[in-house]
């Protein structure tokens, strides 16, 4: 057992803090990323690209940089402490890992080098009107034909969806609407005829899209992994960006919880500044509490991200999930309410910070959601 | 003891029931229960219809258009509209200029504005919150000086809600420097069209335009707008916070939001079926009705003691409806927001049309941002932890 | 709408507070009446006949006073402030109710004056081991002879089970083990052959009985109500039941959370009285919010205990106990850990109320159980 | 960063559990685990197992029996226990008296107490608290007096856990009235059978005795009994108030609770079914789950920090340790509770066999006096609102 930072994860984690801090540092800077076209700078991205951060969870052979779950935790932190708009979850973790679990020699070839230089962003169009937190709920349809497959159905709630170059879709070759087997997961350029997009901002100032597929032919090689058999892979992948989220959500809280925590000490009433209410004293020590609870689970969440026994990770994924959304909405509202009106104003970031972690807390899954996944298991605690 | 409501007051609850549901247009109840701001026409359209039938000022003495009710009527016609999702008739002109001017304004003064007020002919905003004031009302620092038959006002206030579309504003202001902060404030109604005035807009996180800062430069106020006697501004101030005493649990509101959670749930996908298949999730609102119930009675409660008790004097139950009730106004719109899921996501974003149409259900663009904007009940109108001394200090004798 | 007390009612709650102020307001009075023999003090049960409070909710034709479920409730408020130990709920509330409600001409003729004159105390032995709090799971038989019934069976947890001469018992005479149709009602010696009762102490410092019965002869007579459709008037007298140990809990809230306050003004540390720490004014607050949410559904059980709808009735009387049960609950804890060790003592009150408080949690169903009811239902809110 | 245990770490766990489960009498641990109180010859018959295989004081100096184990070991071995319901090495004797003595006795005082302290030869009671002070430990008045080479002792100690049973009690005592309230106190060690000590049992309300008060009245202690010097005791109790580290969570404690409420539930009849078939039930049981797991993992964080650490210094994060940990302790209490449903009522009463048989499961009878009993862990090492101070003075600057 060991928590020390290695000497190179240190140094990534610096230089992620340093570039995280040199773009939004000034919290205005963010507002006015936010107004580019698609809702992100993109000298910023390239600034992701240089450090190395885009390859970073990719295997060197493939053009990345071999990093594991601890060093996309460290950068996830970071991306969460500066509210930062990029889409690196949808093209690293979430479009990447798609490529990197379950692509073909030929598809790393093609793509991993152009996520790692900047080039090329992907997204996740999985997402259905009726599925809600279902990953199994698929009624979007892929026909066989000889050269490929035919797409047909609607996505909604895509990442970045509206930016991104290079989508995977989901569909379903077989079987019931929500049926587990009968999956399948498509690479799909963002132009391809008979694929249509709505792009619009989210609540946490990010981006999404809907999208519409009406006869999108797909040739045979632009499947991951065996059609009809993609759930597995979805639910891995998906695990894993839950984990990227709750270290991400630290990172919010820890932010969040320090920016609270200084206006205690600094805002007066009654002559004296509000931190001395022992009332408030208390409530910023359980905030730290649900922090901490929360930054444990971050870590266990990065551990068991690749663990091999697909039952165990999901289980430990889920058990995160509850208690990061637990620890965020806590901090979250009781970082408004100490705060007071200040941070129901827009221009004050504490807002943004509550906003990005409620929009986590429904990410891939809510509490009940997530709980209902660890109550059916086996529990957390190993047998005697 | 007897918690049933007479005939008479059933018979009342059905006549506003109709009447709302007849009268105020029903696209503009269904725009306000799904989250959206309305316009200012709007709001005058409604407190209107409200004002022409009676209803818009009965609390009021009945020479300026009060109905002499029972504390349970005027109760039963807060809620109603509440339920309906009627925009409720303009608190700041009903429920606190009105009233301070009735009871300490002067004859012309009555005769000037009570009637416009009544009938939102003029549009009020109020003028109490300062920067760096917060819960510490009294500390405020904007000053009325005298000027031969004028007073001069400068400073700023802030939170002022809906100050975009008011025609005046009540404003407390210091008068004295030198008293003790409690005393040296007056009340002055101002003018919002005179020189000196600019409001500028705060956006609240969930993308609103609902409050303001008002700055006030070099204003000038004829003397004749000072109500009652200068420097004793404090005295009716807390006159007018403490007629808050029915509404402010707001369970009209979440009564209507729990029922429209049900018919949203009904139509949610999940599973199998809908969300309104899950016994826990009707276990969770089953919770949020039972303490809504108690919360219901508690008021009731108020209400009916209310009847002996002297108008402003406050009720020591009122910071429990005020805590309980913005609990669960919060619980409510929590509620909404964990209903839309996923579709809580997409931006609604000052319902400025940013999402229109909207992506997913109509309603669950908005469900977010009202989860976002409920916040601010626990902190506005003394925040509950200010509610929390009181109760302990002036209850509990702590 | 009216929440005053009439004349008679306010000279009611005078004097029961009265006689209770008399029998508990030494505590250490409390600890030796729980040593006699039967749990209580003979002589204290018979100021309440005096009172006329053992026939307070008896019509006056039959030998009661006449009063309602307003009158129920100031007798069991005064009761839950004095932890009295009396068997007021077990003989005229239930085994009362039985009689009052299901009793024949006959029966009630026979029991209810010698209820009120304190000659008779009753016991109501219906719940079973694996009944957990289902009312309609019933395994005990009753079987119909020539000259009546013949009961065998167990009985556990009878209030009071123990020093009652009478018990109402609930017996199966047809159907499966937990089939609403079918539960017979009967009225039993205490020293009836067959009938076997073992008596303990209940953690709040009260009694009750196994009760266990081997052929046990009933005359036909001894039936409450026509035999197998018993379970509606079960619910009915539970439902009563509820509604004044509701009022008792707020009894004994209201009176934790004054001892509460006390303490905190008396009280010093760090040389200070502990009421000045604003955390724990706060929290002596919340219990204000709690006492005055349980307080409502109390008056809201005693107005519904006797509506007419039976549907609306149990659906009101589980909403009233699931809050009384929260507040307790909250209270109860928080009042043990205001106070700190002292309220860890046996000598001292405090934990006596929590203790109580806590067995009224489970009485008749827990939180869950009866949050189940109300969300099984309409819910509370009238339609619009 | 690894959470992993080592292979070697997992081999310990391994070794431990099997020791404990074959050497540790079976009806003990059963007993323990359904919350019935233990006979002192119970506990002092683990003690001496654990300490014959080397695991009654592994932290102590190695010359003095300790094992020179990495925390984490530790840790280990504390949590096994902890999870098989064995009664830990005495607290009063491993983890406070005897480090003190170690660290600030001298060679005399060293061979005489430490090698009867490990072995519970002598069994320890701690003296520190006393009526009036509760959280505020150092306003103590029990005051010791030079009388040639002895002190005179006059004062009244409490909540003295178990010490009914103790041959010893270690003592903060005032030696200089006139000095700040800190600084005028000194560490005496005290013999139970000495003339003018008293024991009077507390119940409590689950009719336990597990605490007491001590009189003292003109009690004659040699001045070889001082532990280093006079005056300085507070710096020893502020030692051995911070060796409590990483026990203070009690996440083993916890666990075992949760596997027998599982176990428990399984077998509880409900409805068509049991307990364990309500997805609602488990809902609640996964929810403390998660926040055990998180909490251990708190805990590992702070185990494996505390390698670099010197002994006695505090943790940030022991406060944090305290809240959760005896949050999640009640939470276990409360839950067995709810599982044993009506059968929480009958009384166990002291454990005197006042309800033997038990009516009901044989564990039902003791769960309502766990819960009650329980409700001690939130109060005493330190009350949760005394932590909630810490955290907000020490870490967070307010």
């Amino acid at each position: 057992m060991d928590f020390d930072l290695s000497e190179e994860q240190r140094l990534l984690r610096d230089s992620v803090d340093r570039m995280i801090d040199d773009a939004y540092g000034n919290f205005e800077m963010r507002g006015s990323y936010m107004t580019e076209p698609r809702g992100f700078a993109e000298p910023l991205w390239a600034r992701y690209a240089e450090l190395g951060l885009l390859g970073l969870p990719f295997a060197e052979a493939d053009g990345g940089f071999g990093g594991g779950p601890v060093e996309t935790m460290l950068v996830m932190e970071a991306v969460g402490r500066g509210l930062a708009l990029e889409p690196y979850l949808a093209t690293v973790i979430l479009g990447g890992g798609f490529v990197r679990l379950g692509g073909t020699a030929a598809q790393k070839q093609r793509i991993i080098p152009r996520i790692a230089d900047g080039s090329l962003r992907l997204a996740f169009a999985h997402g259905e009107p009726q599925a809600r937190y279902d990953l199994a709920d698929v009624a979007t349809t892929a026909r066989e034909t000889g050269a490929g497959f035919v797409l047909d159905g609607a996505k909604t709630l895509a990442l970045h969806g509206d930016s991104a170059d290079l989508l995977v879709i989901s569909a379903r070759i077989r079987g019931e609407r929500r049926a587990r087997d009968g999956i399948a997961l498509f690479l799909v350029n963002a132009d391809a005829p008979g694929l249509a997009r709505r792009g619009y901002r989210t609540q946490d100032g990010q981006r999404a899209a809907e999208v519409t597929l009406s006869d999108v032919r797909v040739p045979a090689d632009g499947a991951i992994g065996v059609p009809g058999e993609a759930l597995a892979l979805i639910e891995q992948v998906v695990d894993i960006a839950l984990a990227a989220v709750s270290a991400e959500a630290v990172g919010a809280m820890q932010a969040l919880h320090t920016m609270t925590v200084e206006y205690l000490k600094t805002r007066k009433q009654f002559g004296v500044p509000i931190g001395s209410f022992q009332a408030l004293q208390h409530r910023a020590a359980d905030m730290l509490v649900a922090l901490e609870q929360a930054r444990s689970m971050a870590m266990y969440a990065a551990m068991m991200a690749d663990a091999p026994d697909a039952t165990e990770r999901h289980a430990a994924i889920a058990a995160a999930k509850v208690q990061v959304n637990d620890s965020a909405r806590m901090i979250g509202q009781a970082a408004i309410q100490l705060h007071g009106g200040i941070a129901m104003t827009r221009d004050y970031k504490a807002g943004h910070y509550f906003k990005r972690l409620t929009m986590i807390e429904s990410l891939f899954g809510d509490t009940d959601h997530h709980l209902r996944t660890v109550a059916a298991g086996e529990g957390l605690i190993e047998a005697v | 003891m007897d918690l049933r409501f007479t005939p008479e007051e059933i018979a009342f609850r059905r006549e506003v029931r109709a009447f709302l549901r007849r009268e105020i247009p029903s696209d503009i109840r269904r725009r306000l229960s799904e989250g959206r701001h309305l316009s200012k026409q709007d709001m005058v359209t409604c407190h209107r219809i409200l004002n022409a039938r009676g209803w818009a000022v009965p609390h009021w003495p009945r020479e300026w258009g009060g109905q002499d009710w029972s504390p349970v009527l005027h109760y039963i016609l807060q809620e109603e509209i509440q339920r309906a999702a009627v925009p409720p008739p303009l608190p700041f002109n009903v429920s606190m200029v009105g009233p301070v001017i009735a009871q300490f304004g002067n004859e012309a003064q009555k005769r000037r504005f009570l009637p416009a007020t009544a009938n939102i002919d003029m549009w009020w905003c109020q003028g109490f919150s300062e920067p760096g004031a917060g819960s510490d009302l009294a500390s405020l620092r904007t000053r009325a000086e005298r000027d031969g038959d004028h007073y001069v006002v400068n400073g700023q206030k802030t939170w002022t809600t809906l100050a975009q579309h008011a025609d005046w504003i009540f404003c407390l202001v210091r008068t004295n420097r030198e008293a003790k902060k409690q005393e040296g404030i007056s009340f002055l109604l101002i003018d919002m069209a005179t020189p000196g005035i600019t409001v500028r807009p705060i956006i609240t996180i969930d993308g609103a335009h609902e409050v303001n800062e008002v700055f006030f430069d070099d204003v000038r106020v004829p003397i004749e707008n000072l109500v009652g006697e200068e420097n004793k501004g404090w005295d009716y101030a807390k006159f007018l916070l403490g007629n808050e005493r029915t509404g402010i649990a707001r369970i009209g509101l979440s009564k209507e939001r729990i029922t429209r959670a049900k018919q949203l749930a009904r139509a949610t996908p999940a599973g199998d079926g809908t969300l309104w298949d899950d016994p826990d999730f009707r276990k969770r609102v089953a919770l949020i009705e039972v303490q809504l119930k108690a919360l219901e009675i508690t008021q009731m409660r108020v209400v009916a003691g209310a009847r002996g008790r002297s108008a402003g004097k406050p009720d020591p139950n009122s910071s429990i409806l005020k805590i309980k009730g913005s609990e669960l106004q919060q619980a409510t719109t929590e509620l909404l927001k964990d209903i839309a899921g996923p579709y809580g996501l997409p931006a609604a974003d000052g319902h400025d049309g940013a999402n229109e149409p909207p992506v997913g259900p109509d309603w669950a663009a908005f469900a977010a941002a009202m989860y976002f904007n409920y916040r601010k009940v626990s902190i506005y109108g003394g925040s509950n932890e200010i509610q929390r001394n009181i109760i302990a200090k002036a209850f509990l004798g702590l």
